[in-house]
């Protein structure tokens, strides 16, 4: 096999493919690394499906490996598996761009799209149907709003980082839910009475639907509303508007790293493998003035990115 | 054929005659043949629609702005220290965007020292450019030095301005081109420099995340070795699986079984049959990710029973008369499929043809998991090689994020179209050849 | 309602044919011409068919009666190719005008065809088929009735009342045929046309129908194609010979086979032909 | 040998064969005794006897070959050690095979330098890429296996054309006048046909097989009852889950979806395309009828993603503002809607119906038309009555295509209708279908062998069983009610 | 090769009869039964056919001749419902062995089905099928003239020889049946099994393929069913009389037709049957 075989997340696949075409550009004599996209799971999947010229060579992924997948991917023979963060992917919120400004905090996305609120000390359905009901600042529209489904990872961060973040577990203790674990539970559950959609698509799903509904608010990535200035409007989240710089300081709260694991048995093995991923971290594609960052990839920190390269250059498996 | 219109009561009959609810019945009859008319229309009438939806928003896919720019091969850009006759690796690693930028700087009058006009340029032609440069220079390194004028391709984002598409009301800041690059733009489309042209790219490129550099390339050739792989296996063992339960296998529990089997394989969920190919023909027997060999395949085991349903039904209804009156002449049983029935059952078979084809060429669930659904930027050289189909790369294109490619997508719809009539017309006319009523 | 009832029909039996009525011209071709695609299958055709007789046709095969025939309830508009020019009317209109209604004129002017062609529906359905869809059975025993009296009509009803139930196209060739003609007698309508009605009967189903013929002449108008010379002779009041799509000659039947005014339909006749 | 040439020459043995055996059957006919089979089928035995024999020995050597080849290079191997540059033995393996692969590019002749990094060069020249962990003792190997190689081919290669020819020998010496050359040669290609048939099988078994063992790991974790009866569709992530809040796995609500959404599509499709049908075989004339059909096959060609974002951008919307219109304020269709769903499925679906049943109709013998149009019957009646009957296999075929495809749609379903698993009766609301479920849930960021993928293949076989009984019915409506015309 | 030529069918005609020969049982029935499905169509029928004789099966409508017809060249097979009993040889061979060839049996064992039955292809095409299949022209030239004289044999050349390339679907009903005598024919059958083959002719017609049958008879073996007593008398050497599925009795024409044995014979050759 004479060519790099790539798998994994939809999310990392725009960062992936654009490297991927540059690889194939500057080195003529290696042909350009198939990408392949159909999520995470199934990618990491087909990594830990074994050794040999038969298996891809680099999952990608937008989470970090899971430890069952690791075992997995061991007993398979898959023993070593080396990790690399290529950077953030900032979430944010939109609506169309000529709706008014937003300004939301994680409370705000509780109290709208929560199964169950506390009212009154008591543990109700969400009785919530406007915006302003929940925030008198905000505007007088329906509530809809459109988030990742559950097969994506940034469903995740958004319930971690936003729901849970936003839920007065307090009050849930007082309205008698005594176990943490229940607490939890209560926090990110999220409405299904139709006013919070769940998109299993990608963001231009979310999109089309923020097109038929001018005042439906979507989650989007933050690469994906760059691309869309012109038709998005973004919300601040804790007044803070999310940007390249303000997730990289971390001053913006809702990101989520990005990676890919390369299969450190392939490397001398498949021809290209090693120069595409040190392509792949060099600072003129992951850094802050790369093709990447300005498709919209947060970079991280510089320190953070020599780091991935040394880790890399000195073999470190996972 | 003499067509009376059947609406039209017998006003001219005289005498009273036995009531046969005449009326009634014709108005049935009238009903009956507007619902027939209604049915047609609502079928059409979609079809305009998703036609009209598709072209409207695809047709200026094909075409792409360019800027034509003389280009200097200027030695210095290319090979500053000239080491390109011992190191060929200089000639792959110059710079060759640079060229064009300096073609362009002098054909707008700016000056080269002016950083933040310079700035502004950044983004105006396309980062294909490298490759479009590299390869002249190296079909013929003479160039250097010379002088010749390119078509460069505009980047995508003052494609869509320059067709319009670009929303100008909205603050600078938020759209992907500023002012002074429409300014620019405006002056080159006046002197002629700027236009489009047919989009021969969209047909031969392969993937690509610059939109203007990104075609159908690898996609129509992934789709052409499915479809010829799906029309080469589905339909030979399609038409024999039928012939055999239809016309030889003993009706027993036995066939029962196969036939509800048959008919509930056309039930699996595409995306299954792709696991099934994953297992087997990957997993199991070894065969390569991504190829459209696999693809093929799947495709196959997909198509196969909406094959062999079209089929047995055609078959089924071919009048036993015809069996008999073979038979009693002394054809095998074999000669009386052949040479008899398959014949007359042709249009039923051809139109399963093209119904599993049109799925087949229009699928992407099933090859996601075979790794089709990829990156692939360059061409197959057999079907063994990674490719990508044409639905694939619609699919892809619609969910990234620049707008550019949404036009693009739209475009690869109409190609899709007009492959699937292509394919299909074949099929028409030998329908139309083989059908007979008697 | 108009069913043929036994009781009116052997009244029917009774009667002696009177003159006058019969003189009464149920059907008329004038200068009736059929074309397939290109080819003329009937020149000219002037022919006329007399109320409550039976007309025979008759010639050798392919000279135009099935064709002829079909005019007559224009079962010619069903095959793609066929033209018909000239007039047709029954009972004065003409059945090709463009107000007429073919169904209606159908019904009117029954058919059974040349080659047997029952429905693949049990026997009961068969014949019940044209009753149903004219409503001529208000309840299922009228029903029942119409059914038991076409098939015994036909001949056939000792063979087949054990398996009413049974598809129509099991039954042997000679049966088949006698269902067509019960399904068709069985919407009684005005005239009805058979063509070859009793090629696949024995002598004795053949005599049955013939019988049958003659018994619903009373009310009815019957044109018959014939091969049989004796059954044309026996059944029809009135003959007309074809040849090579031409009509050669009509007349009374007893005279057609006496004294034919023509050589080719002595010739015919007498077998001397061919 | 390449397999290849092997093949052809095969063929050209067959085809000699063939002709021998044609003159010589053709040639032994005296017209004494009435041959059985026609000369060409002697020649047909002879090619084929010549051929397939030859050929299955060819596929089976060059599949054992390549197992000897492999353990051959295998054996030669070093021991593996701690210190082993290659991560792994069969990465050895194969940079071994690629090697040999790359070493048959080079000019013969060519000498052979000892170490990687001089070879490395020339193959480059030549245009083969290697991999940079390729060992100096490897080139030896390499070299090796490929006269093994070469050595196989050339002796399968000989044994084949021995067979080959041996079955020519076999099938010309059984010439005779009496020998029944066209029995045997049908009853191959009855093998044949049947081998077909057996492939749906084969499949049926590989899509159960692939699903069975994941299905059942997926019940070691949930219990059948809460999946079979459960109706909430809650299934969380793995990811969240290390709280350990495990998901709920009901069916109920993906069932109700995947029922509702197909009969809605099946509402629309079928008295569609029947009417269609009908109208084009039985009314329309054949110049309409030759533009209108193959129009109508469009429809199915359109790729089912852009019926998706029809629905989303274009038809959902509009039909919410519609109901809002109506109402005068509310919308009592919300955007994404069964009713959306079914609607433009069932569009997709008219030409299944549409095309399949005319081409039945059609061939409904006209001598059943006339046989009711004779009796007076209109043209519909005759349609209702005698013709739809007559054709109902075919258009219960059709029928059956069309639910299978309803069931098994993704893409319009996610984008018109949503992934929300929704249970309710209204069918201007979101609800979603099993096989949206098993899709997103395969080709999530979920962990692989959580639950959470695993009841994508608990889906799968749930359908397959569901639509198995579908089946089995519509075979009995059939077979009751099947009309048979001669 | 065993084309029948004009010539040796010339010289054939001029032979007489040879008692001898013709005692050759060409196809023997031996206690055979047929079933459809439950019912029994066919009870215990035991039935010589003679070498180069014509056997004529007559008997009402519905007895059983056609199915009695299909046993002897096993296209009962093709109905799935249908299920035989006993045994049926030709030259001695059981047909219903499972050594025996079906294919091979149909092309000695010729059929005419009682329905014609054309292959909706050119009317050349329809003929030329068996010989092709047979292999019983080498060239073009041999299968125009194959199909020539089998049209003419079965006197339809004139009607068709100018339009042998148009369907033959779209001959009349009698034009079709003598279709469909040129195309069992062509392929020269050892034995031609001949349902109601003049069913749709005119006497002309019938007289020719009477005497067609003569003809082939000198050199063929031939059963025929037919309706017409005329007809059995005329062609057949021995006549076999079938009721209710009954063989009812069998025997030299000449005797049947004068001095059956059994009533029911006499009966039906009488006409007073029923
Ligand atoms: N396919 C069938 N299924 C069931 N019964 C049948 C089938 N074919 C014939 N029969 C029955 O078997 C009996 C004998 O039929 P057969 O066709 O042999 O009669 P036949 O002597 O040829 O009569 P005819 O002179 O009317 O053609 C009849 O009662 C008929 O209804
Ligand atoms: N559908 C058709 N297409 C073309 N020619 C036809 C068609 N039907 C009949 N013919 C031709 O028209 C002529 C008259 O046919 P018709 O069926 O009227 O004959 P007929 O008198 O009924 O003969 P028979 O006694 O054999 O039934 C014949 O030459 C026949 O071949
Ligand atoms: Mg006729
Ligand atoms: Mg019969």
């Amino acid at each position: 096999r004479d060519q790099i075989q790539v798998a994994g997340s939809s999310t990392v696949l725009p960062y992936a493919k654009i490297v991927a075409e540059q690889f194939g550009e500057t080195f003529t004599n290696f042909k350009t690394p198939v990408v392949e996209s159909g999520g995470s799971g199934a990618g990491i999947k087909e990594f830990c499906k074994g050794v040999g010229e038969d298996t891809i060579d680099i999952a990608n992924s937008s989470r970090p490996i899971k430890k069952d997948e690791l075992k997995s991917c061991a007993d398979a023979g898959v023993k070593e598996v080396q990790e690399v963060r290529i950077g953030y992917d900032g979430i944010v919120f939109a609506t169309d761009i000529k709706g008014p400004d937003w300004a939301l905090v994680p409370a705000d996305i509780y109290k709208a799209l929560a199964a169950k609120l506390v009212v009154d000390g008591k543990l109700v359905d969400n009785p919530n149907t406007k915006w302003n009901q929940v925030n008198p600042a905000l505007p007088d529209w329906d509530i809809a709003a459109y988030i990742p489904g559950e097969k994506h990872g940034t469903r995740e961060v958004f319930e971690t980082k936003l729901l849970d973040a936003g839920c007065d577990k307090a009050a849930l203790k007082a309205a008698g839910i005594a176990d943490d674990k229940e607490i939890g539970k209560t926090c990110i559950a999220i409405r299904k009475d139709g006013k919070a959609v769940d998109i299993d698509g990608d963001y231009t799903e979310t999109l089309a639907r923020i097109d038929s509904n001018k005042t439906g608010v979507g989650v989007f990535g933050l690469a994906f509303y760059e691309n869309n200035a012109d038709k998005l409007k973004v919300a601040t989240v804790e007044g803070i508007v999310p940007s390249t710089e303000t997730i990289a300081t971390g001053k913006y709260p809702v990101s989520r790293p990005l990676f890919f694991y390369v299969k450190k048995a392939h490397l001398g093995v498949v021809p290209g493998l090693k120069e595409y991923v040190e392509f792949f971290l060099d600072d003129q594609m992951i850094g802050p003035e790369s093709p990447l960052a300005q498709y919209g990839l947060v970079s991280a920190p510089d320190a953070e990115r020599q780091g991935q390269r040394d880790a890399f250059a000195a073999g470190k498996t996972m | 054929m003499t067509d009376i219109p059947l609406d039209t009561m017998a006003g001219a009959v005289a005498r009273p005659r036995r009531d046969i609810g005449l009326k009634a019945r014709y108005a049935a009859e009238r009903r009956f043949r507007i619902y027939g008319v209604i049915a047609i229309s609502v079928g059409l009438a979609f079809l305009a629609i998703m036609l009209i939806t598709i072209v409207s928003k695809g047709y200026t896919a094909f075409w792409q702005t360019t800027v034509t720019l003389p280009i200097s091969f200027d030695e210095k850009v290319i090979d500053p220290s000239n080491k390109r006759a011992t190191d060929p690796s200089v000639l792959i690693k110059a710079n060759y965007p640079k060229l064009a930028e300096n073609a362009l700087v002098a054909k707008l009058g700016i000056d080269p020292a002016n950083k933040p006009m310079m700035l502004k340029l950044k983004g105006f032609l396309s980062e294909g450019a490298r490759v479009q440069l590299r390869d002249i220079v190296s079909a013929d390194p003479s160039v250097i030095g010379t002088t010749r004028d390119v078509n460069i391709l505009a980047a995508a984002n003052l494609d869509s301005a320059f067709k319009g598409q670009i929303d100008l009301s909205v603050d600078e800041a938020r759209r992907k081109v500023s002012n002074q690059q429409i300014d620019w733009m405006n002056k080159l489309k006046a002197d002629g420099v700027m236009a489009e042209h047919f989009n021969t790219g969209l047909f031969t490129y392969g993937a690509s995340s610059r939109p203007e550099t990104s075609g159908m390339g690898v996609a129509i050739i992934g789709s052409f070795y499915m479809m010829v792989i799906v029309l080469v296996l589905a339909l030979p063992i399609g038409v024999a699986a039928s012939i055999y339960l239809e016309e030889f296998a003993k009706k027993n529990r036995f066939t029962d079984l196969i036939e509800v089997n048959i008919n509930n394989l056309a039930a699996v969920p595409s995306i299954v049959f792709g696991l099934l190919g994953l297992a087997v023909f990957i997993n199991f027997l070894g065969m390569p990710r991504s190829a459209a060999f696999v693809g093929g395949l799947v495709l196959t085991l997909m198509t196969l029973p909406t094959i062999i349903i079209a089929t047995r039904a055609a078959l089924a209804a071919v009048p036993p008369s015809i069996r008999s009156a073979a038979l009693g002449l002394g054809a095998s049983k074999m000669q009386m499929v052949f040479q008899h029935i398959l014949p007359l059952a042709a249009p039923g078979i051809l139109t399963g043809t093209i119904i599993g084809l049109a799925r087949a060429l229009g699928e992407t669930a099933p090859l996601l998991l075979i790794g089709m659904v990829a990156f692939v930027a360059d061409y197959p050289k057999t079907p063994f090689d990674p490719a990508t189909a044409l639905p694939v790369q619609i699919y892809m294109w619609a969910n990234e994020a620049e707008r550019a490619f949404v036009e693009r997508m739209s475009g690869a719809i109409i190609i899709l179209l007009v492959f699937l009539m292509a394919m299909n017309i074949t099929a028409i006319v030998l329908r139309r050849r083989f059908e007979r009523r008697w | 309602m108009n069913i043929m009832t036994e009781q009116s029909l052997e009244n029917a039996v009774g009667d002696k044919m009177n003159a006058k009525s019969n003189e009464v011209i149920k059907m008329r071709g004038d200068k009736v011409g059929v074309f397939y695609g290109e080819k003329q299958a009937l020149f000219d055709v002037n022919l006329d068919v007399r109320q409550n007789q039976v007309t025979a046709l008759i010639g050798p095969s392919g000279c135009g009666k099935s064709t002829f025939l079909r005019c007559l309830n224009r079962m010619n508009d069903t095959i793609d190719s066929a033209r018909v020019t000239g007039k047709i009317t029954l009972d004065e209109d003409d059945i090709y005008d463009k107000n007429i209604d073919v169904v209606e004129l159908r019904a009117r002017v029954g058919m059974v065809f040349q080659k047997p062609n029952p429905f693949p529906k049990s026997i009961y359905e068969n014949v019940a088929y044209g009753p149903r869809i004219h409503g001529l059975a208000k309840r299922k025993s009228d029903m029942d009735q119409i059914v038991e009296s076409s098939l015994k009509k036909a001949a056939i009803w000792n063979e087949v009342k054990d398996r009413l139930q049974e598809p129509g196209t099991g039954l042997s060739g000679g049966q088949q045929q006698r269902l067509c003609i019960a399904r068709a007698i069985a919407v009684s309508p005005e005239v009805i046309l058979m063509d070859e009605p009793c090629s696949a009967l024995d002598p004795i189903a053949t005599a049955r129908v013939e019988e049958l013929i003659d018994e619903l002449r009373q009310n009815y108008t019957i044109v018959i194609v014939t091969h049989s010379m004796q059954q044309a002779a026996r059944v029809s009041q009135r003959t007309a010979m074809f040849h090579l799509g031409y009509l050669v000659e009509e007349g009374a039947t007893d005279k057609m086979f006496t004294n034919p005014d023509d050589k080719r339909t002595q010739d015919y006749i007498t077998g001397r032909f061919g | 040998m390449s397999s290849l040439l092997v093949l052809a020459i095969i063929i050209a043995i067959g085809v000699v064969a063939f002709v021998i055996g044609r003159q010589r059957a053709a040639a032994q006919d005296t017209g004494k005794v009435k041959p059985h089979s026609r000369a060409h089928y002697h020649g047909w035995w002879a090619f084929l006897l010549a051929v397939l024999p030859a050929v299955l020995l060819l596929a089976v050597w060059d599949i054992g070959s390549s197992f000897y080849l492999d353990r051959h290079i295998h054996a030669a191997l070093p021991e593996r050690t701690a210190d082993s540059k290659v991560a792994s033995e069969a990465l050895d393996a194969s940079l071994v095979k690629s090697l040999a692969k790359g070493l048959r590019r080079l000019d013969a002749g060519t000498p052979l330098p000892a170490t990687f990094a001089e070879l490395q060069p020339l193959l480059i020249a030549k245009g083969v890429a290697l991999a940079s962990d390729t060992q100096d003792y490897m080139i030896p190997i390499a070299v090796d296996a490929n006269t093994v190689q070469d050595r196989l081919g050339l002796f399968g290669a000989v044994v084949t054309f021995a067979l080959s020819i041996a079955g020519a020998f076999y099938a010309l010496r059984q010439i005779a006048p009496r020998a029944r050359a066209r029995n045997n040669v049908e009853r191959l290609m009855l093998w044949g046909l049947l081998a077909a048939s057996t492939i749906a099988i084969l499949t049926t078994v590989g899509i159960v097989l692939s699903m069975l063992f994941q299905t059942i790991t997926f019940f070691e974790s949930v219990s059948p009852m809460s999946f079979f009866f459960g109706t909430v569709w809650d299934p969380r992530f793995a990811a969240a889950g290390s709280g350990g809040s495990q998901g709920q796995f009901g069916l109920i609500p993906l069932l109700a979806g995947t029922l509702y959404i197909a009969a809605v599509a099946l509402l629309v499709a079928v008295p569609v395309g029947l009417m269609s049908a009908v109208y084009m075989s039985e009314y329309a004339s054949r110049s309409v009828r030759s533009v209108v059909k193959p129009a109508l096959e469009l429809l199915a060609g359109i790729p089912t993603i852009v019926y998706g974002i029809f629905a989303v951008v274009t038809l959902g919307p509009f039909l919410r503002d519609l109901s809002a219109a109506l109402t005068g304020g509310s919308p009592f269709i919300q955007g994404q809607s069964i009713f959306t769903a079914g609607l433009v499925m069932g569009v997709m679906l008219i030409p299944v119906v549409s095309s399949l049943s005319d081409d039945i109709i059609t061939a409904v013998p006209r001598a059943m038309r006339d046989g009711s149009l004779g009796l007076g019957a209109t043209r519909s009646e005759t349609i209702k009555r005698v013709i739809l009957p007559a054709a109902l296999p075919g258009i219960v075929g059709a029928i059956l295509l069309t639910a299978s495809r309803a069931i098994g749609e993704t893409m319009i379903v996610v984008l018109a209708a949503g992934v929300a698993a929704n249970l309710t009766a209204n069918p201007f609301e979101a609800m979603t279908t099993i096989t949206v479920k098993i899709v997103n849930q395969l080709t999530g960021d979920l962990e692989f062998n959580s639950p959470q993928t695993l009841v994508a293949f608990a889906l799968g076989l749930t359908l397959f069983a569901l639509t198995l009984v579908m089946n089995i019915v519509a075979l009995y409506i059939v077979r009751k009610y099947r009309e048979q015309y001669e």
